[in-house]
C-alpha cells in the first residue's frame, strides 16, 4: 500500500528550538522507522578547552556548551580544576553554588516542562509556566548579574555574594514559585486533554531505562534510582535536604512529574540554604597549575553530567573529556518513535529536554 | 415504434457477431462508430413518441428464451464442472429444477411480455450516450498488448444489446432469462484474459450473480402460487393487501446481488482483472444498474412497508461502508469499483423510499452516475495503457505530463460527489426528502447514513484527485499524446456532462421528473429558468453557475495559469533536502474490521429477507 | 440588502473577530496580546510582500480557496438555503486540500489529509444541525429560522452542544486544531503559501468564522438578543476550551464527533421527531 | 507602510549556539515580555516570516541550512543576528567547526549584542529590523556570495 | 573537593571486550562514556563506568599506549547505548571503531581527528 510518508523533523523546527534532525518515516502518522542526527551543533569546544583557552578561563567556554546548564558545565570543570590544584573551598561558597546550581535546576525543568505542554497544542500552560519560572530567572538575574549565562562559578569560589536584600527577595520569590509549581504541578497530574497526550505515551520501561543507561530525570521516571547528587559529593546535599525522586510510569509524563518533583525539592533545599548560610568568605585565594587527572559527576537539570580533567602543569589543560546527559539518553530516544504517532513524537522528544548543544558540543 | 424498439435489442446484438465473425479492423470500427447514432437517436425517438408500449411476442419466442433458460443453465452446470466448483454447480442444479417448477406452474397470460416506459426509454438513451463509446474506446484500447480485440469489442456492443433488452422486459421469467444473459456476458468479459485469476474472478462472479438467479425463481414461484402474475405490470396492477411480500424480497435481494451490496461486493471488485473496458461497461450503463432498475420497478409496491425500511438500512449502510473501504485501497480501478458499490447503495436506498421525490433521485444518480464512471473508467484505462499507472501512489505529476487525462479525470471526480454536478444534486434532493419525514426512526438514520457516505465519498475523491495532482520530480512517465479514439471518448463525455450540468435544472425537472412521474407520481421538483426549485428550497442558477466556474477553475485553470513574475521557490523541509516520500494515507486501520462489517452485512441481508419479506 | 452588505464585509467582520479573539487569548493567557487591528496589519503586511510561490497551481489554489469560501458565504446569506450553503463550504476544503497537496511537502500533504479527516469528522454534525432547523422551523431558509415565535435553542439542546463541539473542528482550535498543529506540522495546508498568497488563504480563514458563528446565531431564532447573547457565549466558550486543552490525536477526533456528538444530535432530533408526532 | 510594521513575523534559527538565546526568545514570547505586543509572531516557517533571527555562530553543518532559510523567506526581510557569537563568533572564534558568525553567510541588518543579551535589547533589537524593514522594498536581496554554483551547491535548485 | 574512589581495572584492548562482558552488570553498574587521550604518541583509552547508589565510586577500564590506527572493539553488545560515545569518539580522534558511522559530528570539510594532538599543538 502507498502510504509511506516521510516527514523531517528539524533541523529548523519550530517545536524545538535546536537544531536537531529527525528523520520520520511514517505510514499513516505510525513512525515506522527513524534517522537521528545530532550534529549540528557541533562547534569543537573539547579541542579549543585544550588548545585556546587558558585553564583559568575555560569554564567561561564551557558554559557557552549550553545555556541550559552553564552552571553545571562551569561548575563540573572548576570542582576538576580545584581538585587538581588542591583547592577547599569554604562552605558558604559551596551553599552559593549550590544555590544557583538548584535555580538552575528550577528555571530549566519549568522550561522543559512548558515547552512539553507547547508541543502539546496547550500554548496557555506554556504561557503560565514561563511566567512562573520568571520567579527563578529573576532571582537568578539578582544573584549572578545575568539571566542566563551566569559564570559565577570562579576557581576558588564565587563570583558574588548574597546580601541580607537578596536573601529576604529570594525567600519571598521562592515561596511564591513553590505555591505556584505546585499548581502548575496539580494541573499537569490531572489534565485530562494533557493526559491524553502525556499518559502512556514514550513509555522507557525500568529494564529498558537500565539497559541503555539512561540518566537523569528520564532514568527516574522509569524508576531508576540514579542522580550524581546522591552518589557524588560535588556540593553539599546531604546537608540541605535533598531527596532523590522517581516515578514508576516512565512516559512522558512521569517525565514532567518528576521534573516538577525536583523543582519542588530544589526550591526546598535553595530555602534552607539561604535561610542557613555558613558565614565566611565566597572565595579563597588559589596558586598553582593544574597538574594530574580527575574524574567529576555533577548533576545538570537533564540528568548527570560528567567531566575527564587531565592537566599536565601548564596553563593550558592536556584533556577536557564532556560527557552530557542527553548523549546518553539518546540512544533510548531513538528507540521509543518506532510504533508511535507523529503527533506524539513531539511530547517525547521534548519530555527528554534534549540538549544538542551539549551532546554535540 | 415496436420496430425501433425490437432493432434497438438485436441491432447490437447482430452487430456483435458480425464483429466476431468477420474479425476486421474496419468493421470494428466502423460498426462500434455507427452504433452511437444508431442507438442514441433510435432511444431518443422512443423516448419522444408515446409511451408506454407493450409489445405482445408470438409464443414462439417465450418458448425460444425458455429454451435459451436452459441451455444457459446447461452451460453454467458444465462451468462449475469444468471448473471443479461445486457451488457453481449447485446453484445451476437449484435453478434447473426450480425453473422446471416455475415453467410448470406459470399460468397462460396475455399481458404482453414487452413492456417499454419513460424508465426503459432513458435507460436506451444511456446506454446509446455512455455505453456505445466505451466499445469505440474499447476497440482502440485492445490494440495496446491485448489479444482477440473483434471478439472483446464484439461481445462489448452485444452485451449494450443484452442491457437494452434486459430493460425492456415485462414478463419476470424472461426478467430471469436476461439477468442471467448479463451473468454470462459478465463471466465471459471477466474472463476474457483467461489467467487463472481471471478465471477464478469470472468463477466468482458466476456464483455469486447465480444467487440472484436462484432469488429470482424463488419470488416467481411465490408469486405465481400467491398471486398467480408473473409480470411485472400486472404486479404493480394488484392491491397492496394482495401482494405477498416475501416474493417482493426474493427479488429484491436479486436486486442487491446485482448490484454487488455487501456482503457480495467481491464480484464487482473481482471484475477488474479484465480489460479496463469491461469494468467502464459494468459500472456506468450496464449489468450494476439492473439493480437500481429492478428496485424502481418495485419501489411502487415496496413503499412504506417493512422492506422498505430494510432495504434503506442495509443499502444504506452499505453506502457507507464502502465508501470507508475504499479509502483504504491504493489501486485506481479498485477504488472505482468501491465508489460504485458504494453509489448504487445510494440510488438503491433512493429507489426504496419510494416517495416521488427519491425515485427521481434515483434515476438522477443512474443517469449521472454512468455517465461519471464509465469517463472514469475510460481515463483509468488510458492511464494503464498510456502511463502504465494501476496505482494512485504512480500518477506524479499528471498535471504536466498527461495535462488532458488529468483534466478529464478530475472533471469526472467532481462530478462524483461536488455541488452542483447531478450526484451532489440527488444527495442533497435525498437529504431535503428525508427531513420531511423525520418522524420515522429510518429515515433519521437515512440522514445520517446519506451524509456521512456523501461525506466520505467526498473525502476519497478529494484524496484520490490529491494524489493525482502531485507534482513530484520523480514522475515514472512521459508526455504522450492522446490517440484521436481515446481524446474523442474523453470530450464526448466531458461536454455532455458540462451542457447537463449548466442546464441541470431543466433536465432534472423535465426530462428526470417525467421519468419519474408515471412510478411514483410527480415529484415537486421545478425549473425556474435555469434554477431549480424544489419545494421551499431554492438551487438559484447564480449558485450553479457560481459553483461551475469554481469548479472550472479549480481543474482547468491551472493548465492555463501561470503565475509569470512570480519567484519560485522549493518546498520548506525544515531546511534540509533529504529525499522525501510523500504518499497519503490508507487508514489501514479499518481492515482490522472487515470481517466484522461483513458479518453485520449479512445479517442485514437476512434481515432483508426475514423482516421484510416477512417469512417469519 | 442587509444579507448583501453582510456578505460584502464577510471578510472584514471576520477579521475583526480574530483580532477579538487574539486579544482575548492573549489576556486569558496572561499576556496583553496584540492590538485589536492586528489581523489588518498582517493583511496588509502580506500584501506587501514579494510574491513567492511553489508552482503555479499551488499559488492559484490559495487564491480559489478565499474565493469559494466567500461564495460559500454569499450562498448563505443570498441563496437563503442552509443545506445549499453546507455543501458549498466543500468546494473551498477541495481548493484548500488539493493544493496542499499538490507540492512536495510531506508537512502539506499531512495537513491536507488531517483536513479531510476533519471535513468527515464535523461535516455529519454540521447537517444534523441544519436538519434539526428544519424540524423546529419547517424549512431551510434561514430568513424563515430567524423569523420563527420560537427559540430553536430550546428545542434543540443536544444540537446546539454538538455544533459548539464541532466548533473547535471547523476553526482549527485547540482541543482539534489537528490539521494546522503549529508544533507538528506548521500550519498544515497552508504550510507552502506566502506573502499574497498565503493573504488569501489567512482571509478565507476568516470568513469561516462569520460562516460558522452564523449558524450560532440561528440558534437564538427571532430572538436576536439571544442569538448575539449566544455567539458571544460559544466564542468565549470556544476561546476558553481552546486555552485550556491540549491538542488532540485526529483518531480522537474522529471518535469523539462519532461517537459523542453525532449520537447527541441524533437523540435530540429522534426525541423532537417523537414529541411532534404526537 | 507603517501598518505593515505592526506585524513582523519570527522565523528564528539556531545556528549551533549555546541555546542561551533561544531561551530568552522563549521567555521573550512569555507573558512578562510579551512580544506579541508588536504583533510579532514566532511563525517557525521562512515562507510567511519577515524577520530572520539567528542565533549562534553557524556551525558547518548549520550554514547551508541557514542559507536555505534565507533563500525561502520573501522579500522584504531582515535579518536580525543575536548574541555575541553570531558576531564573529564571540567564544567560539576560530574553532574549526565554526563559520565565524552570521555576517559570512547572509547579510544582517541588526545586531543584538551580549552573552546572553537581556531580553529588553532583544527586544530592542527586533524593533529596530522592524524599523529597518520598513524602509525596504521588494527588491530582491540575495546570499552573501550569490551565484548560480553557491545555490546548486546547497541544493536549491528543487523542484 | 571531592575525592572519588577510582577503582582502575587492568585491560588489554584484546581482553577489554570479554572481560565487560563478565564484569558489567546491569543491575549494578552504570556506563558513563568513553575516553580517549592523546598523549602526543600513544592514545589512551578508558571506558567509565559507576554503580547505582554508592557513593564516589568509579570503575574505570584502562588500556595505554595503543596505536593510533588500531582496531578498537565496539561494546554494542554489552550495552547497546555505546553508540553515541563510540562514534562520537571515531570522529575525534580518528579511530578505526568497530562499527562506526563516521560524519555523526565533522562534515566533510572540517579537519579529520581534532582532537588529536597534532591537528591542533603548535600548527
Amino acid at each position: 500500500m502507498g502510504s509511506k510518508i516521510t516527514v523531517t523533523f528539524g533541523s529548523q523546527h519550530i517545536a524545538i528550538p535546536e537544531p536537531v534532525s529527525f528523520v520520520f518515516e511514517t505510514e499513516n502518522e505510525i513512525i515506522t522507522k527513524v534517522d537521528v542526527d545530532v550534529g549540528y551543533v557541533h562547534r569543537g569546544i573539547e579541542q579549543a578547552a585544550v588548545s585556546k583557552f587558558n585553564f583559568n578561563n575555560v569554564q567561561f567556554l564551557l558554559a557557552r556548551v549550553c545555556g541550559f546548564c552553564s552552571i553545571t558545565h562551569a561548575g563540573a570543570y572548576i570542582h576538576g580544576v580545584e581538585q587538581l590544584l588542591g583547592v577547599e573551598t569554604t562552605r558558604r561558597a559551596d551553599y552559593l553554588r549550590l544555590i544557583v546550581t538548584e535555580l538552575d535546576r528550577m528555571h530549566s525543568h519549568l522550561l522543559a516542562n512548558g515547552h512539553v505542554a507547547e508541543v502539546c497544542g496547550y500554548e496557555n500552560l506554556f504561557m503560565q509556566v514561563v511566567k512562573y519560572r520568571e520567579n527563578a530567572t529573576e532571582i537568578l538575574e539578582a544573584i549572578t548579574g545575568n539571566r542566563v549565562q551566569y559564570d559565577y562559578y570562579q576557581i576558588g569560589g564565587v563570583s558574588r555574594d548574597l546580601s541580607p536584600e537578596h536573601i529576604k527577595m529570594i525567600n519571598a520569590k521562592l515561596v511564591e514559585l513553590r505555591k505556584n509549581v505546585l499548581k502548575m504541578r496539580d494541573f499537569f497530574e490531572t489534565d485530562y486533554t494533557l493526559g491524553l497526550k502525556t499518559r502512556n505515551v514514550g513509555t522507557i520501561t525500568y529494564d529498558m531505562a537500565k539497559e541503555y543507561n539512561t540518566a537523569g530525570p528520564i532514568a527516574r521516571a522509569s524508576g531508576l534510582r540514579m542522580d550524581a547528587r546522591n552518589e557524588f559529593d560535588f556540593l553539599p546535599y546531604g546537608e540541605v535536604g535533598y531527596v532523590l525522586q522517581t516515578r514508576t510510569e516512565g512516559d512522558v509524563w512521569a517525565r514532567n512529574m518528576v521534573r516538577f518533583d525536583e523543582v519542588i525539592n530544589s526550591i526546598d533545599m535553595s530555602l534552607y540554604a539561604v535561610n542557613n548560610l555558613p558565614e565566611g568568605d565566597i572565595k579563597v585565594k588559589v596558586k598553582g597549575k593544574p597538574k594530574g587527572e580527575t574524574f567529576i559527576r555533577v548533576e545538570a537539570p537533564r540528568g548527570e553530567c560528567f567531566y575527564y580533567i587531565k592537566g599536565n602543569g601548564t596553563k593550558v589543560m592536556e584533556r577536557v573529556r564532556v560527557r552530557v546527559p542527553t548523549y546518553s539518553n539518546i540512544p533510548v530516544l531513538r528507540e521509543l518513535f518506532v510504533g508511535s504517532l507523529y503527533s506524539d513524537a513531539q511530547p517525547i522528544v521534548l519530555s527528554f529536554d534534549p540538549c544538542l548543544s551539549c551532546t554535540a558540543r | 415504434m415496436e420496430t425501433l424498439i425490437v432493432l434497438s435489442i438485436v441491432l447490437p446484438i447482430l452487430a456483435g457477431f458480425m464483429m466476431l465473425f468477420a474479425k476486421n479492423d474496419a468493421v470494428t470500427y466502423i460498426l462500434s462508430c455507427l452504433m452511437l447514432p444508431l442507438l442514441s437517436g433510435m432511444g431518443f425517438m422512443i423516448y419522444t413518441a408515446d409511451l408506454p408500449i407493450y409489445i405482445n411476442t408470438p409464443d414462439i419466442v417465450n418458448t425460444f428464451i425458455i429454451m435459451f433458460d436452459f441451455g444457459l443453465l446447461a452451460y453454467f452446470l458444465w462451468l462449475g464442472y469444468q471448473r471443479k466448483s461445486l457451488l457453481v454447480g449447485l446453484l445451476a442444479v437449484v435453478q434447473f429444477i426450480l425453473l422446471i417448477i416455475v415453467v410448470y406452474m406459470a399460468p397462460v397470460s396475455g399481458t404482453a411480455n414487452i413492456y417499454v416506459d419513460k424508465l426503459t426509454a432513458m435507460m436506451y438513451l444511456l446506454v446509446g450516450i455512455v455505453g456505445v463509446p466505451i466499445a469505440i474506446f474499447a476497440a482502440k484500447y485492445m490494440d495496446y498488448a491485448e489479444e482477440d480485440k473483434h471478439k472483446f469489442v464484439g461481445i462489448v456492443v452485444g452485451f449494450l444489446g443484452v442491457m437494452n433488452f434486459a430493460v425492456s422486459v415485462n414478463n419476470i421469467e424472461w426478467f430471469f432469462a436476461v439477468f442471467e444473459t448479463t451473468t454470462l456476458a459478465s463471466v465471459i468479459l471477466i474472463g476474457f484474459r483467461g489467467d487463472k485469476e481471471a478465471v477464478d474472478n469470472s468463477t466468482l462472479a458466476l456464483w455469486m450473480n447465480q444467487i440472484g438467479g436462484v432469488a429470482i425463481l424463488l419470488s416467481l414461484i411465490l408469486m405465481i402460487k400467491d398471486m398467480g402474475v408473473y409480470h411485472f405490470t400486472d404486479l404493480l396492477a394488484l392491491d397492496k393487501e394482495n401482494i405477498t411480500m416475501a416474493a417482493i424480497g426474493f427479488l429484491s435481494i436479486a436486486a442487491l446481488v446485482k448490484g454487488a451490496q455487501l456482503p457480495f461486493h467481491k464480484w464487482l471488485l473481482g471484475a477488474m482483472v479484465a480489460p479496463t473496458p469491461v469494468s467502464a461497461i459494468l459500472h456506468s450503463a450496464t449489468m450494476v444498474k439492473i439493480a437500481p432498475f429492478l428496485l424502481l420497478r418495485l419501489s411502487p409496491i415496496i413503499e412504506g412497508t417493512l422492506l422498505s425500511k430494510m432495504l434503506i438500512l442495509t443499502t444504506g449502510f452499505v453506502f457507507v461502508v464502502a465508501a470507508i473501504f475504499a479509502l483504504t485501497q491504493d489501486n485506481l480501478k479498485k477504488i472505482l469499483a468501491y465508489s460504485t458499490i458504494s453509489l448504487l447503495g445510494l440510488m438503491m436506498v433512493a429507489a426504496a423510499v419510494g416517495t416521488p421525490t427519491a425515485v427521481a433521485v434515483s434515476i438522477v444518480l443512474i443517469v449521472f452516475h454512468g455517465f461519471a464512471k464509465g469517463f472514469l473508467f475510460v481515463e483509468a484505462g488510458v492511464l494503464e495503457k498510456l502511463y502504465n499507472a494501476k496505482y494512485i501512489k504512480d500518477m506524479n505529476m499528471l498535471l504536466t505530463k498527461a495535462p488532458l487525462t488529468m483534466l478529464f479525470i478530475f472533471f469526472a471526480f467532481l462530478n462524483m460527489t461536488f455541488i452542483p454536478f447531478g450526484t451532489f444534486i440527488g444527495k442533497w434532493l435525498m437529504i431535503e426528502e428525508a427531513s420531511g419525514f423525520l418522524s420515522s426512526g429510518s429515515f433519521v438514520l437515512l440522514i445520517l447514513l446519506v451524509t456521512t457516505g456523501g461525506v466520505f465519498l467526498s473525502v476519497l475523491y478529494i484524496k484520490v484527485l490529491g494524489v493525482a495532482i502531485k507534482h513530484h520530480r520523480f514522475s515514472t512517465f512521459d508526455f504522450t499524446p492522446m490517440p484521436k479514439t481515446f481524446l474523442f471518448v474523453g470530450v464526448w463525455y466531458y461536454m455532455w456532462l458540462l451542457v447537463i450540468t449548466i442546464f441541470i435544472a431543466p433536465f432534472i425537472a423535465n426530462f428526470i421528473g417525467e421519468i419519474a412521474a408515471p412510478i411514483a407520481g410527480k415529484a415537486p421538483i421545478y425549473a425556474d429558468g435555469l434554477s431549480l426549485v424544489i419545494g421551499k428550497s431554492t438551487l438559484y442558477f447564480w449558485q450553479i453557475a457560481g459553483a461551475l466556474v469554481l469548479l472550472l477553475l479549480i481543474h482547468a485553470a491551472p493548465l492555463f495559469v501561470k503565475f509569470k513574475k512570480v519567484d519560485k521557490m522549493h518546498p520548506y523541509n525544515c531546511g534540509e533536502i533529504y529525499t522525501r516520500q510523500a504518499e497519503s494515507y490508507d487508514f489501514d486501520f479499518i481492515t482490522k474490521y472487515e470481517k466484522r462489517i461483513n458479518s453485520f452485512a449479512i445479517t442485514l441481508f437476512l434481515l432483508v429477507l426475514i423482516l421484510g419479506g416477512q417469512l417469519l | 440588502m442587509m444579507a448583501i452588505l453582510f456578505t460584502l464585509f464577510a471578510p472584514i467582520i471576520g477579521g475583526f473577530m480574530y483580532g477579538i479573539e487574539r486579544v482575548v487569548k492573549a489576556r486569558m493567557q496572561s499576556r496583553i496580546g496584540p492590538p485589536l487591528l492586528q489581523p489588518f496589519y498582517d493583511f496588509v503586511k502580506l500584501m506587501e510582500k514579494r510574491p513567492m510561490m511553489v508552482h503555479s497551481f499551488h499559488a492559484f489554489m490559495g487564491i480559489v480557496f478565499f474565493i469559494s469560501t466567500w461564495f460559500a458565504m454569499a450562498v448563505l446569506m443570498l441563496g437563503n438555503d442552509l443545506l445549499i450553503a453546507v455543501f458549498f463550504h466543500i468546494i473551498s476544503i477541495l481548493a484548500l486540500t488539493i493544493g496542499a497537496f499538490s507540492v512536495r511537502s510531506s508537512y502539506s500533504i499531512m495537513g491536507a489529509m488531517r483536513e479531510l479527516i476533519h471535513l468527515v469528522s464535523y461535516e455529519p454534525v454540521i447537517i444534523l444541525v441544519v436538519v434539526a432547523f428544519y424540524l423546529v422551523t419547517g424549512s431551510f431558509d434561514y430568513r424563515m429560522i430567524l423569523s420563527a415565535d420560537t427559540i430553536p435553542l430550546l428545542k434543540l439542546p443536544l444540537v446546539f452542544i454538538a455544533l459548539v463541539g464541532t466548533i473547535p473542528m471547523l476553526l482549527h482550535k485547540s482541543p482539534f486544531d489537528i490539521a494546522e498543529a503549529h508544533q507538528e506540522i506548521i500550519g498544515g495546508p497552508d504550510i507552502e503559501y506566502s506573502g499574497p498568497f498565503y493573504e488569501a488563504v489567512y482571509t478565507g480563514r476568516w470568513i469561516e468564522y462569520v460562516y460558522v458563528f452564523f449558524l450560532v446565531f440561528l440558534f437564538g431564532g427571532s430572538n436576536y438578543f439571544v442569538g448575539g447573547l449566544l455567539v458571544v457565549f460559544t466564542f468565549l466558550l470556544i476561546m476558553a476550551i481552546d486555552n485550556s486543552t491540549a491538542r488532540l490525536d485526529y483518531r480522537k477526533m474522529l471518535k469523539f464527533a462519532w461517537f459523542i456528538l453525532i449520537p447527541l444530535a441524533i437523540v435530540n432530533i429522534f426525541f423532537l421527531a417523537l414529541g411532534g408526532n404526537s | 507602510m507603517s501598518m505593515r510594521s505592526k506585524s513582523p513575523w519570527i522565523l528564528h534559527y539556531n545556528t549551533g549556539g549555546c541555546n542561551g538565546c533561544d531561551i530568552e526568545i522563549l521567555a521573550a514570547l512569555g507573558p512578562k515580555y510579551d512580544i506579541e505586543r508588536f504583533g510579532m509572531l514566532n511563525r517557525g516557517n521562512p515562507k510567511q516570516s519577515d524577520i530572520l533571527l539567528v542565533t549562534g555562530p553557524v556551525t558547518l553543518k548549520c550554514k547551508n541550512v541557514l542559507r536555505r532559510l534565507y533563500l525561502e523567506m520573501p522579500e522584504p526581510k531582515v535579518v536580525v543576528a543575536m548574541g555575541a557569537c553570531t558576531h564573529g563568533g564571540g567564544v567560539f572564534r576560530h574553532l574549526y567547526h565554526v563559520e565565524n558568525g552570521v555576517n559570512g553567510i547572509v547579510p544582517v541588518d541588526v545586531w543584538i549584542p551580549g552573552c546572553t543579551p537581556r531580553i529588553e535589547a532583544i527586544i530592542d533589537g527586533l524593533i529596530e529590523g522592524v524599523e529597518i524593514w520598513k524602509g525596504k522594498t521588494k527588491e530582491k536581496e540575495y546570499l552573501v556570495g550569490h551565484g548560480d554554483d553557491l545555490l546548486k551547491k546547497i541544493g536549491a535548485i528543487d523542484d | 573537593m571531592i575525592n572519588p574512589e577510582l577503582i582502575m581495572h587492568e585491560v588489554t584492548l584484546g581482553n577489554i571486550k570479554d572481560i565487560l562482558m563478565g564484569w558489567y552488570d546491569v543491575d549494578k553498574h552504570h556506563y558513563i562514556t568513553i575516553n580517549a587521550i592523546d598523549s602526543g604518541e600513544t592514545l589512551t583509552i578508558d571506558w567509565i563506568f559507576s554503580e547505582y547508589e554508592v557513593k564516589n565510586i568509579m570503575h574505570i577500564f584502562r588500556v595505554e599506549n595503543i596505536e593510533y590506527k588500531s582496531n578498537i572493539p565496539s561494546m554494542m553488545d554489552v550495552y547497546p547505548c555505546a553508540w553515541v560515545s563510540e562514534w562520537d569518539l571515531a570522529d575525534m580522534f580518528d579511530l578505526n571503531m568497530e562499527n562506526a558511522h563516521r560524519g555523526m559530528f565533522l562534515e566533510p570539510e572540517a579537519p579529520t581527528g581534532p582532537l588529536l594532538k597534532e591537528s591542533y599543538s603548535g600548527k
